[in-house]
């Protein structure tokens, strides 16, 4: 009821995973990756050999159209520096239609959080085909590039 | 006087046992106070009143006769009217079992500081009204008066928009600072006409959707999550904000929604009718690309 | 309604005729017409063929005065109102363009104003119901092929009426009791400048479209461009001269002119008088001396 | 508390050259409900699965989490060795700490850690697995053909030849389409109808097709094996039964009208059959122009009618049948080349298109084969061929290219010369395409030894000139305006969808794309499939197509028929959506969203406050759902789950990646 | 009596905080409630807190005990702050009333509530009296409550208009003014006389009343418009039900309480579904028949204060006193 100063931690609080602790501070992106397009470009990377930063941890999805925007909002609670929600391109769908609902969903989605003062460039939504290997490997390093630069996320964040 | 028309309406309607029960207001407390009423004898129909206070959006209440046996009377302002589209539209309520009885709607007013008695029309609109362009009912069976003009209405959105100026910290401070008053009451949601979930996902046994705590991040979480779940439903009726016992601006992130999606998919006013599906529920191949 | 008047270079000048008549039709309309004041060069033959950035700005300038008056400007002139018409697309349609143009011009034009041409505004706008209630003659029949010249009309998409088979001329001739005749040269080139820089490949063009009009039976041409005026009326006689077995004797009018005689001014105050080829016994015939 | 067993792969050295495993497994020991945590060099080999089968014996496991590779490549693997250890093969995860971690993520420090939160990911979902069943349903073994042209006949001949019962719908009084119209094939020049007729014949009379000619698909209701299709028998006006189709009717019926077969271009009476070999070979009274329809008089051919077939009071008919599965070869319409102002807007009577030449060669057409100018019958000398009318132009037509009319056009140049001794042809071209067995030599032939003068250039303008078409255009190749002044002008009009596609894609519930041609399931690997399952594609309703392709794809779709109706029982996959009914409003905005029409509403009946109410509920057709899960982010209340991709389950894994 | 200026109170306020956690009345950004004092800062004593000060003795969200898991083994640890000093300034008395009928749940009939406790026993009571209804909506008087005088605290101020006139109620009390002594004058005073209460309900007799209307109609009928939000309940000075629930991240987690309401429709609902008060009309009643019949059975006391902030911020004005007042004209048989 009361503003709980404390839930806002300062960013040098923020401690990574205890393993990383003597790791300079990594950024965590958590990423939905529709099974057909994203998670096959990401499999693509990586028999092409083509390395990126260890900051995201996939989370495998039938489509992009399975990824609630509550998921979103849960992993900045949780933690996350930044989350990415990838899938096929339009037109490209596995299940033909469903990412054109993950454009509409994220689209407004993107802007409302923009509008609750998330940093845009924290949630991203990208279209990667599943030939993509380094668009993944692009999108990946770019915005662990930029979440670097703006730093831990603590907004929205839960400490508890 | 709509107040007669309204109670020889209700008086016939249920005299001649068309309906079991109207849903109408009647008055409360105070002077200021209307407050809902549900009548279902003809002697009782003189309790009806229409006056500046009589806010409550009525839809709603159809939900708990969902299992009526006769039809059920409603009164409807502008904005109830499309409420009730919005309930019928989610398939919530069957036309052919509700009544509606159309109300041209002044605007209500803001109830006054201190309670002194003193003249009704000296009172500033609601907030929720200031911005109404509906004040008539887009569905009804019967109208009773005759429709108002539509009133000057200000740009709806130019809160959202100066909001949208600030920088990002500037935001989220101020949003932090509000949903950290929010109590958690839910009685935005439960007023909601377009929150007509059998059982919201935040009360589900089992589901992890929303932390108990009261805290900011929950309380982010629900806020954000309620207006997600009503974007392109939203019919603004303005119920939540007006209801809210702390005072938050919960149609400062309704409006936002509204107006991104008028911008993104083209516009689009939830209620005005039963043929045009909500944004979220289809999609177009040229809708914008900024994923690629 | 009111409109900014753009008479350009030839409603000064060789199109005098056309200048002279509009004025009178927009009286008899009611349309309100007014100069713009201090305008400039549309930009058209050399302007836009040497720098595509001034192409836009010249006639971004013009309108941008209109602007400020909040009218909408007529331009009678094809090749102004196609100009203007390519202007305002392109600054409706780029903000780049926009601020360029604004930067070149030292104005701003925002795109709230808009050109169109004397065939739109006396004919599509006026409509064809005031155009017959005020028409107090008729002209009886006569034949008339509607020429529209290459520029009224294109590019496809832009213009007011159909680029392939255009209409508006033909309908005006036929709400004032003439025969528009069918013919498939109405938005045929006339040569433009051509007659004068390489005479016999412009002179050509010109003959096949008298001599298709004429095929078709018609006893006039009518058209809504100075330059097409010009190449038709005046270069009768140099083919005549020129080419074998050529005689012709076929009056050319402004569809302004036909109109105005037709509400019933005098065809001297039209300007067709001025004319090359002799329009007198063409408009005898039909008693509209 | 569940029991999970951890394995964790190292790949030969592809994840232990760069992953710590042993910690990995170490570290996966101590995550909540993990009982058993141990690393194996290569999992997915045999001794690598009896490692897994003997720690779910030894153990006694209840869940199991594999980290390796990518699931996509053995997820199905290790889902078979569980099985066979008698566990439900979905309680697994993987978790991919080869292609998304040692292969990616040289540091082994960071990649060691990564692959931790993987495992931890990984096993918090799996406690949350339940154990899921396939479901399957009974096929009825019987197709339906919508639409009889070649690609129809053909899909019918195949299915039937493989013993199952078809039925063709065609709404036109006959079958045959488009083939029958054409008077010769390219690129062999052999009669269209000597090679169609046969077919049509083969198909009247095989033992399990049955032909259903005027008549029209109404409602689809039900789903793949089981559809339930309601069919539109128009009024005949004759009694299929008592008809001999002897033709006295059509011969004494005193009404003629302009024949749709001929293009318009020759005669037809109001009784008719369109062609002499139409199949069935019996008439229809075209009710709009029969003069007995008009006026109440007349009634000419039912008094001649020898048997008494003739019946003006027939109503439409509307049946109810159930099939198996759909093959939709509905063809395609020519463009209408009316928007071109500078072909003249259609006004010229002798610019004509490709189909309307095609019945003017045609020895049983208009002219017995002539080729006569429409307006004054005259024959024409010089004909010029203007292609791509309509076919790759965005601005007026269609921005494909039709495929078909550059060997048509060659076709017709090279029958132009055949036919009409001293004749001269001019095509008009943007490209020469002839991507086919003996397409381009044929082509070849059409310039070189027909003389077919082939012009690279667009035409600007087609006018009338006296009786002569003047066509207008520039040879690009040499940078020339050129004038040909010509006897008949023939129009390559591009080949497009019939304009009631989307009808029908609506009624089937199958996409089409934006020029309304339907939309296979993958352009690729699909590609005579629909999203809709139980529903194929065959001929140009696809895209435009020549004759030998739609034939291939007839028997392409024929065979994906055959394959489904082959089998008593389909199995549909595990992976589903599923509605928690009693917390679901029945809202229904799920059932939009869904591609596959998956979901329906159904009403429940439970006891409320004493009393029995019905209240609506969605419903997931298990057999239909694909499994996207794009329905479940729409359900708010979110009592629409995707079964193996729970809400729980995802955010189980996001709690996890982030801890 | 001692009397301070209200004028001084803010310098006193500056010189108590040196020494106390302080809670003052605010009404800065949103809504009014009791928030921590910081030198400089207004506090507002006009009226009273939209928000009761119940969540300084009992909070919304409170974290009671913290886990961690190893394998099978595992260890518990009760999280209690320890306590620090603090003082409450400005509770109305019917506030106080709260307090009082809070102390009974928590700390009585054999069960000692150690988070509440270990709050309560910290803190130091400043009261402050009405003379007449701070809202409309109040009617304090009715339940028993005398608005100008608190006396279960330890220094009440009475408001005697450009000033207060303070009285030791307790040991710590007189202690504090004797310490602060230089902020006060000694003078006589008059207190000025109670203004009139718009709404004055009858409760005598009540209790025993409802003891026989359970199954009434009436329950019904009041019932039908209400919405099923809490906030009535959670604006309550002495709704105290609350929910424990637990958060796990990997091998720790935490058990935490949290307010919860009886109008909420899964308050009541078990685990297998079924709910023994499954629609408004038992939630609406049970609300009341808690506040009016079943504490007063239990601890003697009505569970209303008076305070009036359920019925304004009602969204659909359900009003207590008009309860109360239908409850009256209910003629049994």
């Amino acid at each position: 009821m009361s503003l709980n100063t404390e839930a806002l931690p300062k960013s040098q609080e923020v401690t990574a995973s205890p393993e990383a602790a003597p790791q300079p501070w990594e950024p965590r992106i958590v990423g939905f990756a529709c099974n057909w397009c994203t998670y096959a470009g990401a499999d693509l990377a990586g028999l092409s050999r083509l390395q990126y930063p260890p900051s995201i941890r996939l989370i495998r999805v039938p489509c992009s159209g399975r990824v609630n925007p509550q998921f979103v909002i849960r992993a900045f609670q949780r933690g996350a520096d930044g989350v990415l929600v990838a899938g096929c391109h339009p037109g490209d769908c596995h299940y033909s239609t469903g990412n054109y609902f993950t454009r509409r969903r994220f689209l407004l989605m993107q802007r409302l959080l923009e509008y609750m003062g998330m940093d845009p460039r924290r949630f991203q939504a990208r279209w990667i085909s599943g030939s993509e290997g380094p668009k993944f490997q692009q999108v990946v390093t770019q915005m662990t590039e930029d979440i670097k630069a703006l730093g831990p996320n603590r907004k929205m964040r839960d400490v508890e | 006087m709509i107040t007669e028309k309204m109670r020889a309406a209700a008086k016939e309607l249920l005299e001649k046992g068309e309906v079991e029960t109207v849903i109408g207001w009647e008055k409360g407390t105070f002077w200021y106070n209307s407050t809902p009423a549900f009548i279902s004898k003809p002697e009782q129909a003189d309790r009806l009143v229409f006056d500046e206070f009589c806010a409550n959006n009525l839809a709603k209440y159809l939900l708990d006769y969902r299992n009526a046996d006769g039809k059920i009377a409603v009164f409807v302002k502008g904005c109830d009217a499309r409420a009730v589209n919005r309930l019928l539209q989610d398939n919530q309520v069957k036309r052919e079992k509700v009544y509606l009885i159309g109300i041209p709607c002044p605007g209500m007013k803001e109830a006054p500081k201190t309670g002194a008695a003193q003249d009704t029309a000296s009172l500033p609109l609601l907030a929720k009204c200031q911005s109404c362009a509906t004040p008539n009912p887009v569905i009804y069976d019967q109208l009773l008066g005759d429709p108002v003009p539509a009133r000057e209405v200000p740009n709806r959105f130019a809160g959202v928009e100066a909001l949208e100026a600030k920088g990002a910290d500037e935001k989220y401070e101020r949003w932090g600072k509000l949903f950290s008053e929010c109590i958690r009451c839910y009685a935005c949601r439960n007023v909601c006409p377009a929150c007509n979930c059998r059982e919201c996902a935040f009360d589900a046994n089992g589901l992890n959707w929303l932390g108990k705590q009261n805290n900011l991040q929950e309380n982010q979480m629900f806020n954000i999550t309620r207006a997600m779940h009503v974007a392109g439903r939203c019919i603004e009726c303005g119920e939540c904000e007006r209801v809210c016992p702390m005072g938050l601006p919960l149609m400062d992130i309704n409006r936002k929604i509204i107006k991104d999606l008028n911008e993104l998919f083209g516009s689009y006013d939830a209620g005005l009718n039963l043929e045009d599906r909500p944004p979220l529920g289809h999609y177009k191949l040229d809708d914008p690309e900024k994923f690629m | 309604m009111k409109y900014a008047y753009y008479p350009g270079c030839s409603l000064h000048s060789t199109g005098i005729e056309y200048d002279m008549s509009s004025q009178l039709v927009a009286g008899k309309l009611g349309v309100e017409l007014k100069e713009i004041p201090d305008w400039n060069c549309c930009g058209a033959s050399a302007g836009h063929t040497t720098n595509h950035l001034l192409g836009l700005a010249l006639p971004a300038r013009n309108l941008a005065i209109a602007e400020k008056e909040g009218l909408d400007v007529m331009a009678p002139c094809a090749s102004c109102y196609n100009r203007m018409k390519t202007s305002e697309v392109a600054v409706k349609s780029s903000e780049e363009t926009k601020a360029k143009v604004a930067e070149v011009t030292e104005m701003e034009y925002e795109g709230k104003v808009g050109v169109k041409s004397a065939l739109e505004v006396f004919v599509k706008e006026a409509g064809l119901d005031a155009i017959k209630s005020l028409a107090v003659k008729n002209l009886g029949g006569m034949k008339i092929a509607a020429y529209y010249g290459c520029l009224l009309v294109r590019p496809v998409g832009i213009g007011f009426d159909d680029p392939e088979n255009p209409m508006t001329m033909d309908d005006m001739v036929t709400a004032l009791g003439g025969e528009a005749v069918d013919w498939p040269f109405k938005t045929e080139c006339c040569g433009a400048s051509l007659p004068t820089a390489r005479e016999m490949v412009g002179l050509k063009l010109v003959y096949d479209i008298l001599t298709m009009a004429q095929s078709a039976g018609a006893e006039a041409i009518v058209t809504a461009c100075p330059l097409c005026f010009m190449n038709l009326d005046m270069r009768q006689n140099d083919l005549n001269k020129k080419v074998d077995n050529a005689n012709f004797q076929l009056p050319v009018f402004y569809f302004t002119e036909l109109m105005a005689i037709a509400f019933g001014e005098k065809p001297a105050k039209t300007g067709v008088r001025k004319h090359f080829v002799d329009t007198s016994s063409v408009l005898a015939k039909y008693n509209l001396k | 508390m569940r029991r999970t067993g951890v394995f964790v792969c190292h790949c030969g050295s592809n994840i232990a050259g760069t992953v710590d495993v042993e910690r990995v497994a170490k570290e996966a020991a101590k995550f909540p409900n993990v009982v058993f945590a141990t690393d194996y060099k290569y999992m997915c080999s045999e001794p690598g699965q009896q490692v897994i089968k003997d720690a779910i014996k030894e153990h006694n496991l209840d869940r199991v989490v594999v980290a390796s590779c990518s699931p996509r490549m053995h997820e199905p693997t290790f889902r078979r060795c569980l099985e066979s250890a008698g566990m439900n093969p979905y309680l697994f995860e993987m978790a991919n700490i080869r292609e998304h971690c040692s292969w990616v993520h040289p540091d082994k420090e960071k990649g060691t850690i990564k692959s931790i939160d993987l495992v931890r990911k990984a096993a918090a979902k799996v406690v949350k697995d339940e154990p899921l069943q396939k479901s399957s349903i009974g096929i009825t073994k019987r197709a339906l053909v919508i639409g009889g042209g070649i690609a129809g006949i053909q899909v019918a001949l195949d299915i039937a030849d493989a013993g199952f019962p078809v039925t063709i719908v065609e709404k036109e009084p006959t079958i045959g389409g488009r083939m029958a119209q054409i008077d010769k094939t390219f690129p062999t020049l052999d009669c269209s109808a000597c090679i169609l007729t046969p077919k049509m014949v083969d198909a009247s009379q095989h033992p399990n097709i049955e032909i259903l000619s005027y008549s029209e698909v109404e409602k689809v209701e039900g789903y793949v094996g089981n559809f339930d299709i309601t069919i539109r028998k128009k009024a005949r006006s004759v009694d299929m039964s008592k008809c001999t189709g002897c033709g006295t009717c059509w011969e004494k019926c005193p009404t003629k009208v302009d024949s749709e077969f001929d293009m318009q271009l020759g005669k037809r009476k109001a009784i008719y059959t369109p062609f002499p070999q139409a199949v069935p070979n019996k008439p229809v009274i075209d009710r709009v122009n029969c003069t007995k329809f008009r006026t109440g008089k007349c009634g000419i051919c039912q008094k001649v009618c020898p048997t008494g077939a003739v019946d003006y009071e027939q109503q439409d008919e509307l049946i109810t049948e159930k099939y198996g599965a759909i093959v939709v070869a509905t063809g395609f319409n020519q463009f209408d080349h009316s928007v071109y102002g500078e072909y003249g807007y259609g006004k010229y009577p002798d610019v004509i298109t490709g189909l309307h030449f095609e019945r003017l060669i045609n020895a049983s057409g208009p002219t017995m084969g002539k080729i006569k100018r429409p307006s004054d019958h005259k024959i024409p000398e010089t004909v010029v061929f203007i292609k791509c009318v309509g076919s790759r132009d965005e601005a007026k037509g269609k921005s494909y290219c039709s495929r078909t009319c550059c060997m048509y056009t060659a076709k017709h140049a090279t029958l132009v010369h055949e036919k009409i001794p001293g004749s001269k042809s001019y095509i008009f071209y943007m490209d020469v395409r002839t991507p086919g067995k003996g397409y381009e030599e044929f082509y070849k032939r059409t310039a070189e030894e027909y003389e077919a003068q082939y012009i690279r250039g667009r035409v600007s303008k087609v006018y009338q000139k006296g009786d002569k078409l003047v066509v207008r255009g520039e040879d690009s190749l040499i940078g020339r305006p050129v004038e040909i002044e010509a006897d008949m002008v023939v129009l390559a009009n591009a080949m497009v969808a019939r304009e009631d596609a989307g009808d029908l894609a609506r009624t089937l519930g199958i996409s089409y794309d934006k020029d309304n041609f339907f939309t296979e399931a993958h352009p690729k690997l699909r590609p005579v499939e629909t999203h809709t399952a139980g529903v194929f594609l065959a001929g140009a309703c696809q895209g435009p197509k020549d004759i030998p392709d739609s034939v291939a794809q007839a028997g392409a779709a024929a065979s994906k028929a055959i394959g489904l109706l082959s089998k008593t029982q389909m199995e549909s996959d595990a992976i589903v959506s599923n509605v928690d009914e009693s917390r679901c409003s029945g809202c229904m905005i799920c059932k939009g969203i869904c591609p596959y029409k998956a979901i329906d509403a159904k009403l429940i009946t439970e006891r409320v406050g004493g009393k029995m109410a019905e209240r609506q509920v969605a419903a997931v057709n298990k057999s239909l759902c694909q499994g996207c899960g794009a329905c479940t982010v729409a359900c708010r209340a979110g009592c629409l789950n995707l079964l193996g991709f729970t809400n729980e389950q995802i955010l189980a894994e996001v709690e996890a990646v982030c801890l | 009596m001692k009397t301070i200026a209200k004028s001084k109170v803010s310098a006193l306020l500056d010189e108590i905080a040196k020494e106390f956690n302080l809670l003052v009345p605010t009404s800065g950004d949103g809504a009014s409630k009791f928030a921590p004092y910081t030198p400089g800062s207004q506090a507002s004593f006009d009226g009273r807190t939209l928000l009761p000060p119940k969540d300084v003795f009992f909070p919304q969200t409170e974290k009671m005990y913290k886990f961690t898991t190893d394998g099978m083994a595992g260890s518990l640890e009760t999280v209690l702050e320890a306590p620090k000093h603090q003082m409450l300034f400005g509770v109305r008395p019917c506030d106080v009333k709260s307090i009082h009928e809070l102390d009974h749940v928590f700390l009585t009939k054999g069960f000692v509530d150690e988070f509440y406790q270990s709050k309560r026993d910290r803190t130091f009571l400043v009261s402050i009296g009405c003379n007449g209804p701070a809202e409309p909506t109040c009617f304090c008087q009715s339940m028993g409550v005398n608005p100008q005088e608190a006396d279960a605290v330890d220094v009440h101020l009475f408001d005697l208009g450009s000033e207060y006139g303070a009285a030791g109620k307790s040991e710590n009390g007189e202690a504090f003014l004797q310490k602060y002594a230089s902020f006060f004058n000694e003078a006589d005073v008059q207190l000025p006389a109670v203004a009139e209460f718009a709404l004055n309900p009858n409760v005598e007799g009540i209790t025993e009343k409802l003891q026989q209307m359970f199954d009434h109609p009436l329950w019904e009928e009041v019932s039908k418009k209400c919405l099923g939000c809490g906030a009535c309940t959670y604006l309550c000075p002495t709704c105290h039900c609350f929910d424990i629930s637990g958060r796990v991240a990997g091998n720790q987690g935490f058990n935490f309480r949290c307010w919860d309401s009886c109008m909420f429709s899964e308050y009541t609902r078990m685990a297998g579904g079924h709910n023994p008060r499954p629609s408004k009309k038992e939630r609406v009643r049970n609300r009341f028949l808690h506040k009016l019949q079943y504490f007063p059975e239990r601890y003697g006391d009505l569970l209303c204060t008076g305070c009036g902030r359920c019925l304004s911020k009602c969204p659909v004005n359900i009003d207590i006193t008009n309860i109360i007042k239908q409850i009256r004209e209910v003629e049994l048989a």
